[in-house]
């Protein structure tokens, strides 16, 4: 199978998917002439014309909204935001708009729209360029939100996230698009909503998604010298959430360790938690455990900036605390 | 399957933009024949007056309960409504602000359907899920009916976009009040409209108040159209209780943006006879008496009957008919709305997501 | 001591604080000429004139930046949201200039501010008008968020954020502004940061917060009908949040109840649960359950308003479900 | 505590808004005595030099590791800073965006210090908790260092609101990049300012790109000053090369502020001569290598310097002798920098919150 990056995934689900269906277009800053500030779309301007793959002023409101219209009229916008972190200029046309017009609108107009762009912390951009935002869009409803970790996963949930009738916001990874993985030539689609056990495990079930996909596998590999066999459980969707193979495998291993990129307080791993003690409250050996960012805006400096990250020491430090090795 | 046509003109050179109306342009309606002038101005009449008429019941209901929730009336501004839509075709599209329910009945829709929406009913336009603020119907290409200030005009600049798209001559007219264009939202997207040439209507209805903010206490420059200047737009300024006048520029808007796919802006000069919303007194805090009184004088329905009645076109018996079947066809409303069952409970969790894909 | 209305009492608190220092300013839509849209203002304009009550332009972002500005040179602004609905226009400025000033600037610039209004439902405002953010404010680090549900608390609380160095979230409710309690004549502040067991109680814990106070203490009252006692706690603040008053009262009564306004993903509650599981795991006798609105936007139609929202029946029912009397 | 005083002129009469510049306003410097001159000349000279040797090297200690995450240059644009920059008072503000290192510098922010935070160490300007995007410094009135497109600009409007509260006459001048003009923060911020007659000065570097995208491909208009009209607030536009020309109108601008509590706009035609951050190429995607190279022809030091020439002003000793030291200043920073260590860990938790309250 051929081995790509998770970019180059991101940009043959794109390509696909505009080729299949004119009514697709992708619009956003840079996404044109400059061929992606993270050259996600590199190639498609000239494959497609400047009338379906377009460059915005810098109005993330704006542009938002102008997807939303197009999507209530038949189009099939791709919003990119540059980076999620900008995206809070436009959650107004996301929530507001996006999330709630099906339901306004007694199921009128549905929302046949993607909202995308790097989630997360990079490298070093500090405080307002590093930011998770999986937790809040997940407490919308009206809203699918997909956090794929792996290029396989990458494009076929955003060939899924395309053809869906429903608003998605879709986050990738700086920090992933160069990554590289096996994705198959034919064509396929991943459904939406569907967690994929990453790896399997009797001893503690790791439940994560995106980024922290690869900090969780890196985590169990070492772990499993020491003879700790984990689950690892990738949500690949945080709304909807996939409760039943959460249970499933917390049921298995009766422990459990939620590892997210995002801050701690009603971040997606609280809420992993809820499900995992209504659901397997007489199967836990022990409370789950959370491995988050610190509870601080992102620092410059490199150390502490690695400090604040969730990392795979942090990860064996809690599945070791959950299994009682440590205290 | 949309076929994609390539009629964009984007950054094609613009047409210079024209700014009229220092003072707000007088009606220069051609002279039809008689016979079609007096159907004209009949229908203009009837569109108004049932506007009026359904309002003024509105607010009884309200009164009495029957309706909840925010409510904003839109008496004193039927001729923005009807004048602008009435120059629209069917498949051209609409979009406005939470004061909807002018530019719907306007439109078209069924007042029996607006009426059980405002009482939360299953017949609703929109099934009892939105309310006063969030009237829909997607047959009309009326596209709501928004809540938040100046977020549906982006959205208008979406459809805009998505007709110029498809290479329609479609157009979109989007209302908003004139406290919504020192929003963001105003001027990112008609900067876009403006730079890419979309075929937008923006309508400024300037009542003169944000709730209780008088314009020139929120907008830097008090004649708003012309900020129609940033965004290489034409602009006018139009004198909003003479339906003639505002049936004129959007006559001329409307056929800029249908050949040239070019914007405009129009800054309707028109006031709002009531208070902002159900909770706010019709004047007194922020308004006085004496002005409110003062644009009573220029009631757009009272100014067209007598034209009307000027030109031989209506005497006291056709009013009196037009009136008693408009009054009938509200109470109806009324009754329809009455007798339609409140939304089963199982709606609740109806209409949150499809579950239909593109394939 | 004298019973006065929420409203009443954030009034006070208002014109308390901009007696005593005249660095206090309150800037939003409505809130001099008309008096405040929900009248919290009233009589201020007239007391402390246009320079320091000042209504603004239908501008979100902008009046809330201003807000940021006027407090990086040493004003303390309270900045009025008619609603915390427009506030995600807004949202930008909270986040990533409010809440992380401090962090950014290596602690040269605090933010002594207060972005305030009523938060979450009221009747039949329908989906674009009705939603609860306390959750995603307290998935933030550098913000402090308050939702105080008695007259009492609002005023004492309130006058707290006001004299807080750091940038508060304060978040009233317009269904509690008609709402009565007792307030002593006397001068005193609430610290942020403390939970409020407002009812005491052995056989469950009803952990709560704004307006769900008076929810929780009507579902106590008719529970205690049949014998069922609970401790009521308010959490008051939700960042931080009083996790010591919450283990001290779930290891009395080994079962929890968390009733919120707001929807139920990465919501407050997730939050509380994932504590109580943390910090009383061994102490649980059953699944801590949750109580929220439905996870949909809101609905118009009265019926199914009230079906959509959190209330005493639920409560109750959670109540005697993790009390094993039903199922 | 402050002292409130009320001369703030909410709604008093504006004076007339000029537009000028329909081409760029040259110079008009009135002529000092020669040895002022002299000395100012070379002021202004050592301010811009020293920002260009600064980023030089900033650029080298990118490449090799020693600074991280985005990093903006400024070179080509050193007028801009200088020249509006020098004609502040010490109490007056400063506020930027993500590319600040040139009015850090030309604000007198120690080179040591800044160099510091772009290592991310403890000296660093904010204590290595910023970096490039987030210099700030609170002695200088320097308020950052923002990495939100637009988010400043409100907040610029906020510290001019402050200004008028306390019924101070200073200043604050808030620098964006043209491409922000077409944000809503943008539109609201400048909107207030124009109602409130607040004293801001809003300098637009049009640098022609933001990022990869031309001007004209994202603003409506190609005349950005123009949108000055639409807050009713004076607007010039001005040659960014030649820093007199900048002093000039920033000297008009900045007296209106200070006197007459009067915003201006002014668009500073200005062009970036390296990448949009260290990711990104010189010239290719989207500007040509010609379009640099003639640019280039018209470096803001070169122009100064060979003014200076002629005026006799300056020797080639004179300014080998200014540069010889400036590097050695950059060179002490780095060194400065190399030796400063990394913040302690437990400063993770610092700075989140403050424990303070007025009491
Ligand atoms: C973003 C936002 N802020 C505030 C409000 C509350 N609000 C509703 S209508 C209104 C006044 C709008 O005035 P204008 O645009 O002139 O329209 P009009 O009501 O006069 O038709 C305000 C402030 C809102 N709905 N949305
Ligand atoms: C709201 C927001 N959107 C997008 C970005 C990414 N971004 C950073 S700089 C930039 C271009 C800005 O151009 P301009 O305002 O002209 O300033 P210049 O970089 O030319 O100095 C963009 C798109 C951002 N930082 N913030
Ligand atoms: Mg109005
Ligand atoms: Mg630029």
């Amino acid at each position: 199978m051929p081995v790509i990056t998770y970019r180059e995934a991101l940009n043959q689900a794109l390509r696909e998917e505009m080729q299949r269906d004119d009514r697709v277009f992708l619009m956003g800053e840079e996404v044109a002439v400059y061929q992606g500030a993270y050259k996600v779309s590199k190639g498609l301007l000239q494959e497609f014309g400047e009338q379906r793959v377009v460059d915005t002023p810098i109005t993330e409101l704006g542009f938002a909204g102008v997807g939303v219209g197009a999507a209530m009229v038949g189009l099939r916008p791709v919003i990119e935001f540059m980076t999620w972190n900008f995206a809070l200029l436009a959650i107004d046309q996301v929530v507001n708009a996006a999330a709630k017009m099906l339901y306004m609108t007694g199921g009128q107009f549905n929302m046949p729209m993607v909202f995308r762009g790097p989630n997360g912390a990079a490298l070093q951009l500090a405080a307002q360029h590093s930011q998770a935002w999986e937790s809040w869009l997940a407490h919308i409803p009206g809203l699918k939100v997909v956090v794929p970790g792996t290029p396989y996963d990458a494009k076929g949930l955003l060939k899924a996230a395309i053809r869906d009738d429903n608003p998605v916001c879709f986050l990738e990874g700086e920090m992933l698009y160069n990554t590289k993985g096996e994705v198959p030539d034919e064509e396929y689609v991943i459904p939406i909503g569907k967690a994929d056990l990453k790896r399997e495990g009797d001893h503690v079930t790791l439940i994560t998604h995106g980024k922290m996909v690869l900090v969780a596998l890196q985590a169990a590999d070492q772990l499993a010298k020491d003879g700790i066999r984990c689950d690892v459980l990738d949500l690949r969707t945080v709304r909807p959430m996939d409760v039943d193979a959460i249970a499933e495998s917390v049921r298995k291993t009766n422990r459990a360790v939620v590892v997210e990129e995002g801050w701690e307080l009603c971040g997606v791993g609280a809420q992993v938690v809820d499900y995992v003690q209504r659901t397997c409250f007489d199967h836990l050996d022990a409370p789950v455990l959370r491995v988050h960012q610190a509870d601080v805006p992102m620092p410059y400096a490199k150390n502490l900036e690695k400090a604040a990250k969730p990392d795979v020491p942090k990860t064996i430090a809690a599945v070791r605390q959950v299994l009682y090795l440590d205290r | 399957m949309t076929t994609t046509k390539s009629t964009r003109r984007r950054g094609a050179a613009a047409t210079a933009p024209a700014e009229s109306a220092a003072t707000p342009a007088a009606s220069t309606a051609p002279a039809p024949s008689p016979a079609d002038r007096r159907a004209l101005h009949r229908e203009l009449l009837y569109s108004m007056l049932l506007q009026r008429r359904f309002e003024e019941r509105t607010a009884e209901m309200y009164a009495i309960g029957r309706i909840g929730g925010f409510c904003h009336l839109y008496i004193g501004q039927e001729a923005v409504s009807t004048g602008i839509i009435s120059q629209l075709r069917p498949d051209d599209y609409i979009i406005t602000t939470y004061r909807d329910h002018g530019q719907a009945l306007a439109r078209g829709m069924a007042p029996n359907a607006l009426m059980a929406e405002l009482f939360g009913r299953i017949d609703g336009c929109v099934r009892g899920k939105g309310g006063s603020m969030h009237l829909f119907d997607k047959a009309l290409g009326f596209l709501g009916g928004h809540g938040i200030v100046g977020g549906h005009i982006p959205i208008a600049a979406g459809v805009g976009f998505a007709i110029k798209y498809r290479g329609g001559d479609q157009v979109i007219v989007c209302f908003m009040g004139e406290a919504a264009v020192n929003n963001g939202a105003f001027h990112e997207a008609l900067n876009m409209a403006g730079l890419w040439k979309l075929p937008c209507l923006f309508v400024i209805e300037n009542n003169r108040y944000g709730m209780g903010t008088a314009v020139e206490r929120a907008s830097a420059i008090n004649d708003i159209y012309k900020r129609g200047a940033s965004y290489d737009m034409p602009r006018e300024m139009v004198d909003g209780q003479d339906v003639f006048a505002v049936r004129d520029a959007a006559g001329r808007a409307i056929a800029r943006a249908r050949t040239e796919s070019m914007p405009t802006l129009l800054e309707i000069r028109t006031y709002r006879f009531m208070g902002h919303s159900m909770s706010d007194a019709v004047s007194g805090t922020y308004r006085t008496k004496e002005e409110l009184e003062s644009y009573l004088k220029r009631d757009p329905i009272a100014l067209l009957k007598s034209r009307m009645e000027e030109d031989g076109d209506l005497t006291e018996a056709d009013w009196t008919t037009m009136d008693d079947e408009i009054k009938a066809i509200v109470q109806g409303s009324i009754d329809f709305a009455e007798n339609s069952p409140e939304p089963p409970i199982e709606a609740l969790f109806e209409d949150v997501l499809v579950d239909t894909t593109s394939d």
